[in-house]
């Protein structure tokens, strides 16, 4: 059985195509203005390349935050269950993933191969973690890419504390203008996101059984924050990006049978 | 419910009354603002005060009064809270002050009100304020006193912290106030004749033992009573007296609910999920409490009680020691603000109206209630294993409200809790 | 007596050179991550525009966000102090000032002569109010100056942008785009959103005529029109808004100077 | 405010304003137990009694972690820091916490201290919010009577009437200290700054107070010995949500104004007044506590307003610094009510709202320098 799996992010779109329980091929475009047909040309692409007609796909499942406007999708999946639905269909023994995406954040808890126990999403005044690091690495002239990297080099502790994004930046502005080192003030950012995503491992007892995922999964400085706060070595799979895509293709499977 | 009445429903963004007396009790209400207006007329001083103050004391005097945080409630019903809380604002009150009072605040500080507010709202002479339930509900009121240079009187709730039962000195204490309430009112012109407070006393049990007949029904599965309904019921106890038909109204009331479930009629025609919501009730787009139903699930019970004052425990009424066993009866209840009491309520109502799952939103802006949300979460799951969901809502002041956001949150919820109901089936 | 006034934004770095009663010179430059440099390369510009050099300067007083970090001055004074000062050398009668730079908006009352009596700054909320603007122009890349232009062009108030929060206004847009509302709607939107958010500022502050608007905001045609209307009156606008804040930091140097020599002369 | 030669003997106030702990730890392992308090409407005597030191808690600057998630962030941070301490096992040191009636996110933390720390349940003094008058002197009574069984159940002896009156007396003497150094405030220039009387005053709300008197006498002297300091800008007092660290005074004298006057917790609100002494000393705590109009939680408002404003003659204030912790209710509806009766008297008030962990100090520095830039620039 042929299955896809849209995830149409406020900044990213991620295409996958699940194959005889595998995953075929899989593409990452910009989302830019217009979700719909940005989502179509990435489908319509990681089909062309796998040499797969749009008529062999037995369903279309569609999640992130752009899902209710993509008409041609038969499914609509949350972004809660195509977490965790993504890391049981890669690693089954898993029981609870935590998902650091470009819009917001999410901590899932959920039994090994089984239904969803408890769960949590940043709270407002804390929404828009990618997009705050964006406007980070403008301020201070530092590419998102190379932010985890520099973070590690650190070693002086600066308190970036608040939780707003529009004040956490006011904050990074004046210690940028009180000549503190750059890489200083990126491990103070990355503290303060990890501080707030193990408040909410923490709501939701998370056991050492997890995986992150999402975009700022590839972040070295976060996930070296978040081990420093957890305590525990954390596992990134290997394209964390399109993992809630391959949740949403395989939720539409199972809810097939 | 004549055409007239459902095209004003249809432009306002409430929803249009379900149940045939719901439209009975908003006429009375109605008749309660005219009737204080009248009262004014007349000379009467007229009070600004609180739901949580012993209104049967009021009604036994022949105190007009007007309740600030129902009207302030309206306010955000009908959609005018981004101008009253403008105007509270340019005040210099912080957007971080509770929204609901704010509204509040707006409606008392400016005169150009909209016909509703024009008839709703009358120019208070006295002020009867209260520390209940919260910081902010004991200070919205210093407002309305600074801007009338009204006289005033306080009344001071002490917390329950004890746990059930309450002591003595406490009940005493309360007790006092009450009597200083009434000095003050008598001061200002007004007399009490006892055998009048022991017969509003009376009917507050009778109407309190009526109430939790309704609940009864209000428990049954399919949920026979929508949201919005239960909110108007909740105010009618505050807004419509013995004189005006409240005891009819409620028996009307029970005897349709009575009706519906006999027959088996439920609000959705396939009931499949029953939710509590946990919070402010989202004031600004009351629809959303009808959001989930699209997925079959319902509100089967909202927690208007914060607005409206939790009903009084019919059972520590007692019409011959009226004071005393007010005073017992109010800080007993659910609403007095530590967690305990909030929490044995709701793990109680989670077993009552056999909920599948909680709604617990947090209103940014609520001293209350945030804190006892993770308390009350826990203590759910631990007592009957129903999972519940925290997440931001700001339902009062339309200016941070988003519909999207809650849609999603309300989206995964339903979502989630089917999966685990399909699958345990 | 020749004073230098420096003024380092969040966004931009600014500097002005007063002689006597006049503008000598003046620079604007954007504000690299490093504010002490920004401050030294807008001082160089500034000193060979009026072919001076730095010992030329009596008085030298630093404002705005990095001005405690400017070595060379003698004085740092608050950027609200120094815009109230600036705006009353440009209009005389001026008694509300809106100054919105980068990084927060501010509504500041003064007297006959320029001296602050009341201020209020934007809660932490709007904290980006003037930051917003910056991120809807890189969002909907459109270049900052051309957002008023393209947001008169929409018809009426455009969509409506509740939200105080930058981030969470932020989202509302990203839903109208999907919805394929036009940029000029949403950029009317934006602006009608920002205008309604500062009025509630200039309320608060009590709002006397003239009123000045200063900072970079002032080019922004959108946002000035619209809060004309709210306020109806008329927004005075000098011909380079954002050296308001460096003007009134040079003039405090030459008034600061002049108390100086005074207490020298009477002590001799 | 220049030339100021820094006091030797403030030291002790400094060590134990860094590290409160520490004194706690010091008198367990010399003298006996510790109760924690919070909220200065706990009557510290019945505890000093019972031959055990009451330790007032306080936060740290670092941001809150896990606290939100049990509190939600938008409620009070500076107890949602204390939170995070007692998660982290900072105060396990605690024999007993007693809390009371303030706010509301006073009694949440009540709530959640018995729920999730691992610590002997709290215990709640409910002392009414509605002071100045006859009506609760019965019940608030009896709340202390309460209070005082509960204490006893932990000292294991009896607090008598005479060690009551003993701890009254050894409190009065702190206060009355406290009230003499800041009196030096009211000349012009004051003899100390409001940073050095802010540290006095918090470290002495933390060490013992038998300690703390003798240490008072030599840093009042010392003061009085000093050359006065020179020229000053802008008279300011201080008011506001509690304050638990000089930072912020300290922000205002950085600026070329000076404090002096603050109507703190930490800092008047603590000593300003004297409980007289009586044969029966829980009636005179009642009516050491009824009389003063110390916080924004308690009624009448009228009467803390007239307090302040009494203050700022008393210590001829130019003008009124008002800090607002985020989300704390109270005080955010006070405010704009004290800016309208501190204008009919022209007194000038700045309401600031901060946050306990020092987050947006540089946009913070900004108002106050303005706020002072309004007086005269020097």
């Amino acid at each position: 059985m042929i299955l896809a799996g849209l995830d149409v992010g406020a900044l990213w779109t991620k295409a996958v195509i699940l194959k005889d329980g595998a995953v075929a091929v899989y593409s990452v475009a910009r989302t830019g203005d217009m979700a719909e047909e940005a989502a179509e040309q990435c489908l319509n692409g990681v089909l062309a390349s796998a040499g797969i007609s749009r008529s062999d796909v037995a369903a279309v499942a569609v999640t992130g935050v752009g899902k209710k406007l993509i008409p041609f999708a038969d499914k609509q999946v949350s972004e809660i269950v195509s977490a965790a639905k993504g890391i049981q269909y890669l690693y089954p023994d898993m029981e609870g993933v935590i998902d650091l995406g470009g819009e917001s954040t999410r901590v899932v808890k959920f039994e090994a191969g089984g239904g969803i126990v408890d769960y949590a999403q940043n709270d407002k005044c804390a929404a828009g973690t990618g997009m705050f690091l964006d406007a980070m690495s403008k301020v201070m002239g530092i590419k998102v890419e190379d932010m985890g990297a520099l973070s590690l080099q650190s070693t002086a502790e600066v308190n970036i504390t608040s939780m707003c994004v529009a004040f956490a930046e006011s904050e990074v502005v004046s210690q940028v203008h009180r000549q503190t080192p750059k890489k200083d003030i990126v491990r103070g950012i990355h503290k303060s996101i990890a501080s707030r995503v193990y408040g909410m491992v923490n709501s939701v007892g998370l056991s050492e059984k997890n995986m992150v995922i999402g975009g700022l999964a590839l972040n070295v400085g976060i996930i070296a924050c978040l081990e420093e706060l957890m305590k525990i070595k954390l596992a990134v799979p290997e394209n964390p990006r399109i993992i809630s895509a391959i949740g949403a293709a395989f939720a539409a499977s199972q809810q097939g049978e | 419910m004549n055409q007239q009445n459902h095209d004003r429903a249809e432009s306002l963004p409430i929803p249009a009354p379900d149940l045939k007396v719901i439209d009975q009790m908003q006429i009375g209400f109605v008749k309660r603002f005219t009737d204080v207006k009248q009262a004014k007329l007349e000379g009467k001083p007229v009070v600004y005060t609180t739901v949580l103050a012993p209104r049967e004391i009021l009604q036994a005097m022949g105190v007009p009064y007007v309740f600030g945080n129902v009207l302030g409630a309206y306010v955000s019903i009908f959609g005018y809270s981004a101008k009253y809380c403008q105007i509270a604002e340019d005040l210099g009150l912080s957007r971080e002050v509770c929204a609901a009072h704010r509204c509040t605040v707006g409606l008392s500080q400016h005169d150009e009100r909209e016909d509703f507010f024009n008839l709703a709202y009358t120019e208070p002479d006295l002020v009867i304020g209260s520390n209940f339930p919260c910081s902010a509900e004991s200070k919205s009121f210093l407002y309305v006193i600074d801007r009338y240079k009204t006289p005033s009187y306080i009344i001071d709730t002490p917390a329950n912290t004890w746990k059930c039962p309450v002591p003595e000195h406490a009940v005493t204490y309360l007790a006092r106030q009450y009597q200083g309430m009434i000095r003050f009112l008598e001061e200002n012109g007004y007399t009490l004749d006892m055998d009048k407070l022991r017969e509003e006393v009376a009917f507050s049990k009778r109407l309190n033992e009526l109430i939790a007949e309704v609940e009864v029904y209000r428990r049954a599965v399919p949920t026979p009573i929508k949201a919005y309904d239960s909110v108007i019921a909740a105010c009618t106890p505050l807004l419509v007296s013995k004189e005006s038909g409240a005891e009819l109204l409620f028996e009307k009331l029970r005897d349709e609910l009575k009706e519906r479930v006999d027959n088996g009629i439920g609000i959705v025609p396939n009931e499949r999920l029953r939710l509590l919501w946990i919070g402010i009730p989202p004031l600004c787009d009351f629809k959303l409490l009808n959001y989930p139903e699209k997925h079959g699930a319902v509100v089967a019970k909202s927690l208007v009680e914060f607005l409206t004052g939790f009903n009084l425990d019919p059972d520590l009424i007692d019409p011959d020691n009226p004071l005393e066993s007010l005073a017992r009866a109010s800080i007993s209840s659910p609403i007095n603000p530590t967690s305990q009491g909030m929490v044995d309520y709701f793990v109680q109502a989670v077993k009552d109206y056999r909920i599948d799952g909680v709604v617990s939103i947090t209103k940014r802006t609520c001293c209350l209630l945030p804190g006892s949300q993770r308390l009350i979460k826990d203590a759910i799951f631990k007592e009957t294993g129903v999972p519940s969901v925290i997440f931001d809502l700001d339902c009062i002041d339309a200016r941070d409200y988003d519909a999207a956001a809650a849609h999603a949150n309300l989206d995964s919820f339903v979502e989630i809790l089917m999966a685990k109901k399909g699958a345990a089936s | 007596m020749i004073t230098l006034g420096v003024d380092i934004g969040s966004l931009t770095g600014k500097a002005v050179i007063f002689r006597d009663h006049e503008i000598l010179a003046w620079d604007i430059i954007l504000t690299g991550p490093d504010s002490m440099e920004t401050g030294k390369t807008v001082t160089e510009n500034v000193l060979n525009k009026a072919g001076l050099k730095l010992e030329d300067m009596e008085f030298i007083v630093s404002t705005g966000y990095g001005r405690i970090v400017i070595p060379f001055a003698h004085k740092n004074i608050s950027e609200i102090s120094c815009h109230a000062k600036g705006a009353h050398y440009f209009f005389p009668t001026a008694r509300t000032i809106l100054d919105m730079g980068g990084q927060d908006c501010k509504a500041i009352r003064c007297d006959e002569n320029g001296k602050v009596t009341d201020f209020v700054m934007n809660d932490k909320c709007a904290a980006g109010a003037g930051r917003s603007m910056g991120i809807m122009a890189d969002f909907l890349n459109v270049p900052l100056e051309q957002m008023g232009e393209l947001s008169l062009q929409a018809a009426g108030d455009g969509v409506p942008i509740s939200s105080m929060c930058v981030v969470f206004a932020r989202s509302e847009v990203i839903s109208y785009l999907r919805e394929g509302v036009s940029k000029s709607e949403v950029l009317a939107g934006a602006c009608e959103a920002l205008a309604s958010r500062v009025r509630g500022l200039l309320t608060r502050v009590g709002i006397q005529n003239d009123f000045i608007i200063s900072g970079g905001i002032a080019k922004n045609p959108g946002v000035v029109k619209r809060l004309e209307q709210k306020l109806n009156t008329a927004a005075n606008i000098c011909f380079e808004p954002q050296i308001v804040g460096a003007l009134g930091a040079a003039i405090f140097g030459k008034e600061l100077a002049e108390k100086r020599n005074k207490k020298r002369s009477e002590t001799q | 405010m220049n030339n100021i030669t820094p006091l030797k003997s403030i030291t002790p106030f400094k060590e134990a304003i860094a590290a409160p702990g520490k004194i706690a730890l010091d008198w367990k392992a010399h003298n006996g137990k510790v109760i924690g308090f919070r909220c200065i409407s706990v009557p510290e005597e019945i505890i000093w009694a019972a031959g055990m030191l009451p330790f007032p808690l306080y936060g740290t600057q670092e941001a809150v972690r896990l606290a939100d998630s049990y509190f939600q962030p938008c409620t009070c941070e500076f107890v949602r820091n204390i939170f995070d301490l007692a998660l982290d096992k900072k105060f396990s040191f605690l024999d007993g916490l007693v809390l009371s009636n303030t706010c509301d996110i006073m009694k949440r933390f009540y709530d959640l201290w018995n729920a999730y720390i691992d610590a002997p349940d709290a215990y709640f003094i409910n002392n009414p919010q509605k002071l100045m008058q006859d009506a609760n002197r019965d019940y608030h009574v009896e709340e202390f009577n309460l209070f005082k069984k509960w204490i006893e159940s932990i000292s294991g002896a009896s607090v008598t009437d005479k060690k009551l009156n003993e701890a009254i007396a050894l409190y009065n003497e702190t206060r009355s200290l406290l009230k003499e150094i800041a009196l030096l405030r009211k000349s012009d220039p004051p003899l100390l700054t409001g940073t050095e009387a802010f540290i006095i005053s918090m470290g002495a709300t933390i060490l013992p107070k038998n300690a703390v008197n003798p240490l008072l006498r030599e840093v009042l002297a010392e003061i009085k010995e000093r050359q006065a300091p020179d020229v000053f800008g802008a008279r300011i007092l201080v008011t506001g949500s509690i304050i638990d660290s000089p930072d912020l005074i300290e922000m205002i004298e950085e600026v070329d104004g000076v404090v002096v006057a603050d109507d703190l917790c930490t800092s008047m609100r603590y000593y300003w007044h004297q409980v007289e002494e009586s044969p029966e000393p829980i009636h005179a705590l009642y009516s050491y506590m009824n009389k003063r109009p110390y916080c924004a939680c308690m009624h009448p408002m009228g009467a803390r307003f007239d307090y302040i404003k009494d203050l700022a003659r008393e210590f001829k204030a130019d003008a009124v610094i008002q800090f607002n912790l985020k989300n704390c209710q109270p005080f955010l509806f006070d405010a704009p009510l004290l800016k309208k009766e501190l204008e009919l008297m022209d007194l000038p008030i700045s309401i600031l709202d901060i946050g306990h962990d020092r987050s947006g100090y540089g946009q913070l520095r900004t108002r106050i320098q303005a706020f002072i830039e309004m007086f005269d620039i020097e």
